[in-house]
């Protein structure tokens, strides 16, 4: 049935040394020496490095001299480098599925201690590829038109930075963010180190841009619930949540807010983390971009458990006027985007101090988290700048507590990265602000970045404290009169070499950064993977560090893993290149490892119908034949081996070829 | 009418009779009936288990094999130290093939088997968590109002194993007196070391541990301390003429959480073995039966 | 069993999860037992019992499937399609004299490199306990029977009793 | 020149196969006076001896029935192998092993001892048991020795080619004879039948839903069958990974098929397959609720491997004795 079935075999056989990588665990020479010795191997070379040039040069020449038509190197894993080989086996002249990959590096010099068994495994599945490429037949790299247009998830300063980049480039861009406004935690710092420029001022101007940006569609207070199709061409269903506000119509006059029947502010204000207080209708914050308000239905009086009642006098559509932009009939919306490629920014969570009760977060009103005091020496925060206590006091003295919830194994192992800088960066300005007399507690101070080290060394001279040692508790237990009221920090001091009780009148926890308490969900969602600790997992740490396994989709910022404010613009600035060199493509080669049926022994039985999760597979109802639609099929294979006469076939991964690697695995020297 | 098998452990039989005096019939009172263990041994606990651990856990899983015979689902263990070498036992004989070899033929050689997998319990845990605070507050004939309570936990009963409340912070004791009545103050000392076993081998460091623990109930304002351990029982009523002398009085009753819960029941302070504590609680005469 | 000898494990891991998984723990560089040789399909779901048997038959003393997490295969769904073949060739396979514990599935997500390490570490070990299965020795020695039969035959010696058990039938008996 | 030479032999088989070459009718005679009939225990009286006298390939073609159990038949298969040009493997017992197959899931001394001695219809005080030499009234008596595998015919001998069913169809004999007297001989080791599978040719195949997500299965027995496609009734049926030819005769009368033709030529293991195909089709996802569907499968092997066990990829129980005497 196939050309090839009748043809001399001519395999060439490379085993590559990776330097010492795999040399020293797996004796090459003797691995090339024996694999050569097998029927239809007519050359077996082992070679230093075979992804270099002059190693993929050999190949080619190889292939023109000794007359090969099918090619095996033993290496890496082929996740890394099949496409180099295969690319190599076509410039050969040959069909670049002529060609199989033997992984004896991850799977076996790396993972194996005894050079005798790793030689022999390397040999068992090198002979296990001999035997399968001679089963390889020639196939057809199917090409598919790329979606120019792009989807940007979550509008974080990472967001803005790699929707803007792609807009410039000319690209149409879908910014998707979950709140009513863009901007993410960067829009609530405060300052940012080691600069100590203002945050608003550096970000604001993006975030307008963004909003204003003729190729960017901004989706705010949205969220994505649904993807479908594949690299190039994914179909994206976007949930547009009521804001009650015709976005189209609303000036952001604020008129409405300033008319709502609640005199008052009274409800958590969710942006100053609940240290100020909103209306129903609000605007998040003065730089809220878009410049929309939005009605809160949870506890507007117009709504009863956010059901629409009318029972309100609505002042607010009064103040609205003729624009008539506040519509409280608006319903959720589902809209549809086409895209070719996405970028995931959806950020992180601060730690919840609340998991380390001895800290007392929530017992004691005057401990504090370090975005809440970002919030308080905000100039637009709820005090306008002025650090005072709950209870209205001006602190004299402060405890920064450092890795709140991190390099912790009963919480978060990992290092946030942040923490350091950020606690340095408050203890600057609280003690700018308020003059108070301010400790850090710290395990180890990270300062590696840009300047950093220098902010450490200028806050030392500011005369801020450090102590190094792990808080044990934070407490109201007083045993002296000047502990009595305050808040005290029992510590070992590993300097000093002595616990020590130090009374605070505020303590502010450095909360580390967390994966988004909803990341599994939006992972599924795109069809990506989280490391243990629950970030997106990049698809090579070192390689490929803004890609996922999921072709065309990129990840970017604080979802991937805490960083700061310039790493994450940088990662989303490659992020964006990547999705640009995508997209400007045109088009993707997709690989051929699809399922067909063999029209002529097919039953019909419909067993593999209800099998394929992209309904690639219908039933001919003429030929009573079951069809499959290889533009649709992922090549799972599951329906192949469902397959109960045989008669589905996948390419790359054929019955025949998948026996003789097991005949190969398990067949003896 | 629900039945658990009983381990009181040594504690409960002596220094502690108290303990068992109250928890009987306030359990009874709640249909909770303990069906003390047929030829319980010693839990396992101190000496033993610094010297040997393996061989400690060994005679734990006696009475754990013992309690699985008896076919009822669940054992309460009163005294913390046995609740946590009982628990510890379990946890290792699930986690450790090798201890669990050793006890297993141990066992073997006396006729027993032990699953490690019995339920050991507190009666805090299981007044709280089981029976229910609702069923407690229906049984109180004389609340406890105006009682100031500090609730104290000790080390032991949430820690390593934190298998009904917080490491750090247990609340369980603390909605418990609230349920009998009582203003439970913040007592930020909860889990902090009574001292233990160095009472008596380092008097000076043991008895400074529980001078801590009472100055600061005393100066929460609290009348009385409430605990669920006999040996920080023992340790905060039996020393307070040393404390005086090396730190100054400070006189506060602790009693054991189910002495309260009698009281509370409209049980006789008798009775409930209130008479047996070095420093007497204040009679109740604000609050009089409701 | 005796020291020397190695049990001999295939492996057929998932492209996107275990296969993954399996490269974390070589560039983590965990070590772990050599005997088992993976082989790379795209999806647990393209197992096809055959293969298991076919690799049982062909010498594998156990056989070891990966695949991504319920509810996160790549392909939405293979998972459980490998999960529920699995659960009745297992039965098969009892029932046809093979300890249960040769064949495994394990749930090995692209993140689970070290899980990789104990997976195959636990099963070399539990087949090392068991022992070999070594099917191709055993079909050997159950067709000596015929063998040294059809050597009696070519010997001409048909009425001697190769395998001890033969009747002779020159003497045409009527059928 | 003289007629071709045909041999007909019955191995391991309950001679269903014999009626079938008989069912042929009246074309019987067509094929008696087109051939040489030099062998048919079943019908006509001839002597090994006769046979051990023709010289090698001196018969054209010879149909073998059943599966090889005992030394007799192994020793018969090896002789007309020599004798014949044409080696056919006759039935479901000599193509894969047929239900004598399944007794390899048991020793030899576990069936002699059942057979013997242990069936409940055996009365057997003596627990007397064949003997391979005996003398009657100063006779020498032989019996043939019992095997400890059963086994197909091609795992014995080379076969030329497979006529497939328990009992293979008139239709099939007719075309494998037909083929051999004509000389067209389809490529050596071919199956004589289609190579798809028989819902192809089943009557019920248009009521076959788009999706079974099966939460038990039923057997036969449990209700009564109507006209639809047995699946979609949640009856087990082979017919999606057994070979066709036999135009649905069973599916036809009312019974699921139970894979008597064996599987198609792309598939190794009939009974792998099917297993793939109805678990892969299951509703449940969690393994309680998964194990809960398969439990209403009593006995997998004997529902899958029902006619193929011996040439399964298994073949036989691993852990039986290779060697028993008996």
């Amino acid at each position: 049935m196939d050309k090839h079935d009748n043809e001399e075999i001519r395999i060439g056989f490379y085993i590559c040394h990776c330097g010492s990588n795999i040399a020293a665990m797996v004796d090459c020479p003797e691995v090339a020496k024996t694999i050569g010795a097998l029927p239809g191997v007519v050359l077996s070379r082992d070679y230093k490095y075979m992804c270099s040039d002059p190693g993929q040069e050999l190949i080619r020449k190889d292939i023109a001299e000794f007359r090969l038509n099918r090619v095996v190197v033993a290496s890496c894993s082929p996740l890394l480098h099949e496409k180099t080989f295969r690319s190599a086996v076509e410039a050969g002249g040959l069909n670049p599925y002529f060609f199989h990959m033997v992984n004896i590096r991850e799977h076996d010099a790396w993972v194996h201690t005894d050079k005798g068994e790793a030689t022999k495994k390397a040999k068992s599945l090198a002979r296990a590829a001999i035997r399968r490429v001679a089963k390889h037949k020639a196939l057809e790299v199917k090409q598919v038109a790329i979606h120019p247009d792009v989807l940007v998830v979550g509008g974080g300063i990472a967001g803005i930075h790699a929707a803007m980049t792609m807009a410039n480039a000319g690209k149409k861009v879908f910014l998707v963010e979950r709140e009513p406004s863009i901007g993410g935690h960067m829009a609530k710092f405060d300052k940012t180190f080691p600069t100590l420029d203002c945050a608003a001022c550096i970000l604001t101007p993006k975030m307008s841009e963004a909003g204003s940006h003729p190729n960017i569609t901004l989706m705010t207070y949205s969220e994505v619930v649904k993807m479908d199709g594949y690299v190039g061409n994914y179909t994206v269903t976007i949930k547009r949540k009521p804001r009650y506000i015709k976005e189209e119509l609303c000036t952001g006059c604020q008129e409405c807010i300033a008319k709502c029947i609640y005199k008052e502010p009274r409800f958590r204000d969710e942006f100053n983390e609940g240290l100020g207080k909103r209306k129903p209708v609000y605007i998040p914050f003065p730089q809220a971009t878009p410049q929309v308000v939005v009605i809160d239905p949870r506890v507007c009086m117009n709504f009863k458990d956010g059901a629409l009642t009318n029972k309100c006098k609505k002042s607010c559509v009064t103040a609205c006027g003729e624009k008539q932009a506040i519509d409280f009939t608006q319903q959720e919306t589902l809209q549809e985007v086409k895209v070719g490629a996405i970028i995931v920014t959806t950020g992180f969570q601060t730690f919840d101090p609340g998991r380390i009760p001895q800290y007392g977060y929530g017992r004691y009103p005057n401990v504090y988290t370090a975005l809440e005091v970002e919030r308080l020496v905000n100039a637009s925060g709820p005090t306008a700048g002025h650090v005072v206590l709950r209870d209205g006091r001006e602190p004299k003295s402060i405890g920064i507590i450092h890795c709140v919830g991190s390099r912790d194994r009963l919480t978060n192992r990992w290092c946030s990265r942040v923490c350091c800088m950020y606690s340095m960066k408050l203890a600057h300005l609280l003690k700018e602000h308020t003059g108070a007399e301010i400790y850090n507690f710290y395990i180890d101070i990270r300062a590696p970045g840009k300047g950093y080290e220098e902010f450490y060394d200028k806050l030392l001279d500011e005369g801020v404290q450090f102590i190094r040692g792990r808080v044990g508790e934070v407490t109201d237990w007083a045993v002296s009169p000047e502990e009595e009221g305050r808040l005290v920090v029992r510590v070992e001091d590993t300097l000093a070499g002595c616990v020590r009780r130090i009374p605070f009148d505020m303590v502010v926890l450095a909360t580390g950064l967390e994966p988004k308490s909803d990341a599994q969900d939006v992972r599924r969602l795109f069809n990506m993977s989280c490391g243990s600790e629950g970030f997106f997992l990049e698809r090579h740490p070192k390689l490929a560090p803004v890609s996922t396994f999921s072709d065309g989709i990129y990840i970017a910022g604080c979802c991937q893993g805490p960083r700061d404010i310039p790493d994450t613009v940088a990662q989303a600035g490659a992020a964006a290149a990547e999705a640009l060199a995508l997209i400007d493509k045109g088009y993707i080669e997709q690989e051929p490892n699809t399922a067909h049926i063999l029209e002529d022994d097919c039953c019909g039985c419909k067993s593999c119908i209800p099998l394929c999760p992209y309904t690639a597979i219908t039933f001919d109802a003429a030929k009573k034949k079951a069809v499959i639609n290889e533009a649709l099929c992922k090549g799972c294979g599951t329906c192949v081996a469902a397959c109960p006469s045989g008669s589905i076939v996948q390419n790359l991964f054929d019955d025949g070829e998948i026996f003789s690697e097991i005949e190969g695995v398990l067949a003896h020297d | 009418m629900t039945t658990y098998s009983y381990f009181p452990g040594c504690s409960l039989k002596g220094t502690g009779r108290a303990y068992e005096e109250s928890l009987l019939p306030v359990l009874r009172a709640l249909d909770v009936e303990l069906e003390e263990l047929d030829d319980w041994n010693c839990c396992g606990a101190t000496a033993y288990m610094a010297v040997d651990e393996v061989r400690a856990c060994v005679i734990a899983s006696r009475n754990l094999a013992l309690a699985e015979r008896t076919g009822h689902k669940e054992l309460i263990a009163p005294c913390n130290a046995c609740y946590l070498v009982l628990n510890k036992t379990e946890h290792y004989m699930r986690e450790s093939p090798s201890v669990n070899g050793v006890i297993q033929n141990a066992l073997k050689e006396a006729g027993l088997a032990s699953s490690g997998n019995l339920p050991v319990r507190h009666p805090l845990d299981v007044l709280v968590n089981t029976v229910g605070l609702d069923a407690v507050r229906r049984r109180v004939r004389r609340s406890l109002k105006g009682l100031k309570v500090a609730p104290y936990y000790g080390c032991q009963i949430v820690r390593p194993y934190s298998t009904f409340d917080d490491q750090f912070n247990p609340t369980t004791m603390d909605r418990l007196l609230e349920a009998l009545g009582c203003t439970v103050v913040t007592f930020p000392l909860k889990t902090r070391c009574c001292g233990g076993s160095l009472t008596g081998t380092l008097p000076e460091a043991g008895l400074h541990c529980s001078h801590v623990i009472l100055k600061e109930a005393l100066r929460r304002g609290a009348d009385v301390i409430a605990t669920v351990c006999p040996l920080c029982q023992f340790n905060l009523d039996s020393y307070h003429d040393k404390i005086a002398a090396k730190w100054g009085a400070t006189r506060i009753p602790t009693v054991y959480f189910t002495q309260l819960m009698g009281l509370a029941f409209g049980m006789n302070e008798r009775e409930l073995g209130l008479h047996r504590g070095f420093i007497p609680m204040k009679p109740l005469e604000t609050s009089s039966p409701e | 069993m005796t020291n020397d000898w190695n049990p001999r494990i295939v492996a057929f891991f998932c492209n996107w999860c275990t296969y993954t998984a399996a490269d974390l723990a070589g560039v983590s560089r965990l070590k772990y037992a050599s005997n088992v040789c993976v082989i790379r399909l795209m999806c647990s779901g393209r197992v096809d019992p055959q293969f298991v048997l076919d690799a049982l038959a062909k010498g594998a003393d156990g056989v070891l499937i990966g695949g991504c997490h319920p509810s996160d295969c790549h392909y939405v769904e293979g998972n459980y399609k490998c999960l529920r073949r699995f659960q009745l060739l297992k039965r098969i396979v009892q029932d046809m004299g093979i300890e249960e514990e040769r064949l495994r599935l394990e749930w090995i997500s692209a993140a689970e490199g070290a899980k990789v390490k104990t997976v195959i570490n636990e099963m070399s070990e539990t087949i090392r306990r068991l022992g070999p299965l070594g099917i191709p020795g055993k079909v050997e020695s159950w067709d000596r029977e015929m063998e040294q039969f059809a050597a009696g035959i070519e010997a001409g010696e048909s009425s001697a009793e190769p395998c001890g058990q033969h009747a002779g039938i020159r003497e045409a008996t009527h059928v | 020149m003289s007629k071709p030479k045909v041999a007909f032999y019955w191995c391991a088989s309950c001679g269903g196969c014999e009626e079938t070459v008989v069912d042929l009718a009246e074309d019987i005679l067509g094929v008696v006076e087109k051939v040489d009939i030099v062998l048919w225990p079943v019908a006509m009286d001839f002597k090994y001896a006769d046979i051990e006298a023709m010289p090698d390939q001196s018969i054209t073609a010879t149909l073998l029935n059943g599966a090889i159990r005992s030394t007799e038949q192994e020793e018969m298969a090896r002789l007309l192998r020599r004798k014949s040009q044409f080696l056919i493997a006759y039935g479901a017992c000599a193509h894969t092993g047929g239900i004598p197959g399944l007794a390899n899931q048991f020793s030899r001394e576990q069936i002699l001892a059942f057979n013997y001695e242990l069936a409940p219809t055996v009365v057997n005080e003596g627990k007397t048991r064949p003997l391979m030499e005996s003398t009657d009234q100063g006779h020498a008596l032989h019996l043939a020795g019992l095997h400890n595998v059963v086994r197909t015919l091609d795992q014995v001998v080379d076969v030329d080619y497979y006529v497939p069913g328990c009992p293979p169809t008139p239709k099939l004999t007719r075309m494998a004879v037909t083929a051999l007297l004509e000389g067209k001989l389809p490529p050596k080791g071919s199956v004589i039948a289609p190579d798809h599978a028989l819902c192809d040719e089943c009557s019920r195949k248009d009521t076959k839903p788009d999706k079974w997500d099966f939460t038990e299965f039923i057997r036969p027995h449990r209700k009564l069958m109507d006209e639809k496609c047995f699946l979609a009734q949640g009856v087990v049926c082979m017919g999606p990974a057994t070979r066709a030819g036999c135009e649905a005769a069973c599916t036809g009368g009312g019974m699921p098929c139970t894979g008597c033709f064996g599987a198609t030529s792309r598939v190794r293991d009939q009974g792998a397959k099917i297993l793939s195909a109805l678990c892969s089709n299951i509703e449940a996802k969690d393994e309680a609720a998964i194990e809960a569907t398969l439990g209403s499968i009593p006995d997998p092997v004997g529902t899958f491997y029902r006619y193929g066990l011996a040439g399964s990829i298994l073949r036989r129980k691993i852990n039986l004795p290779a060697d028993e005497k008996g």
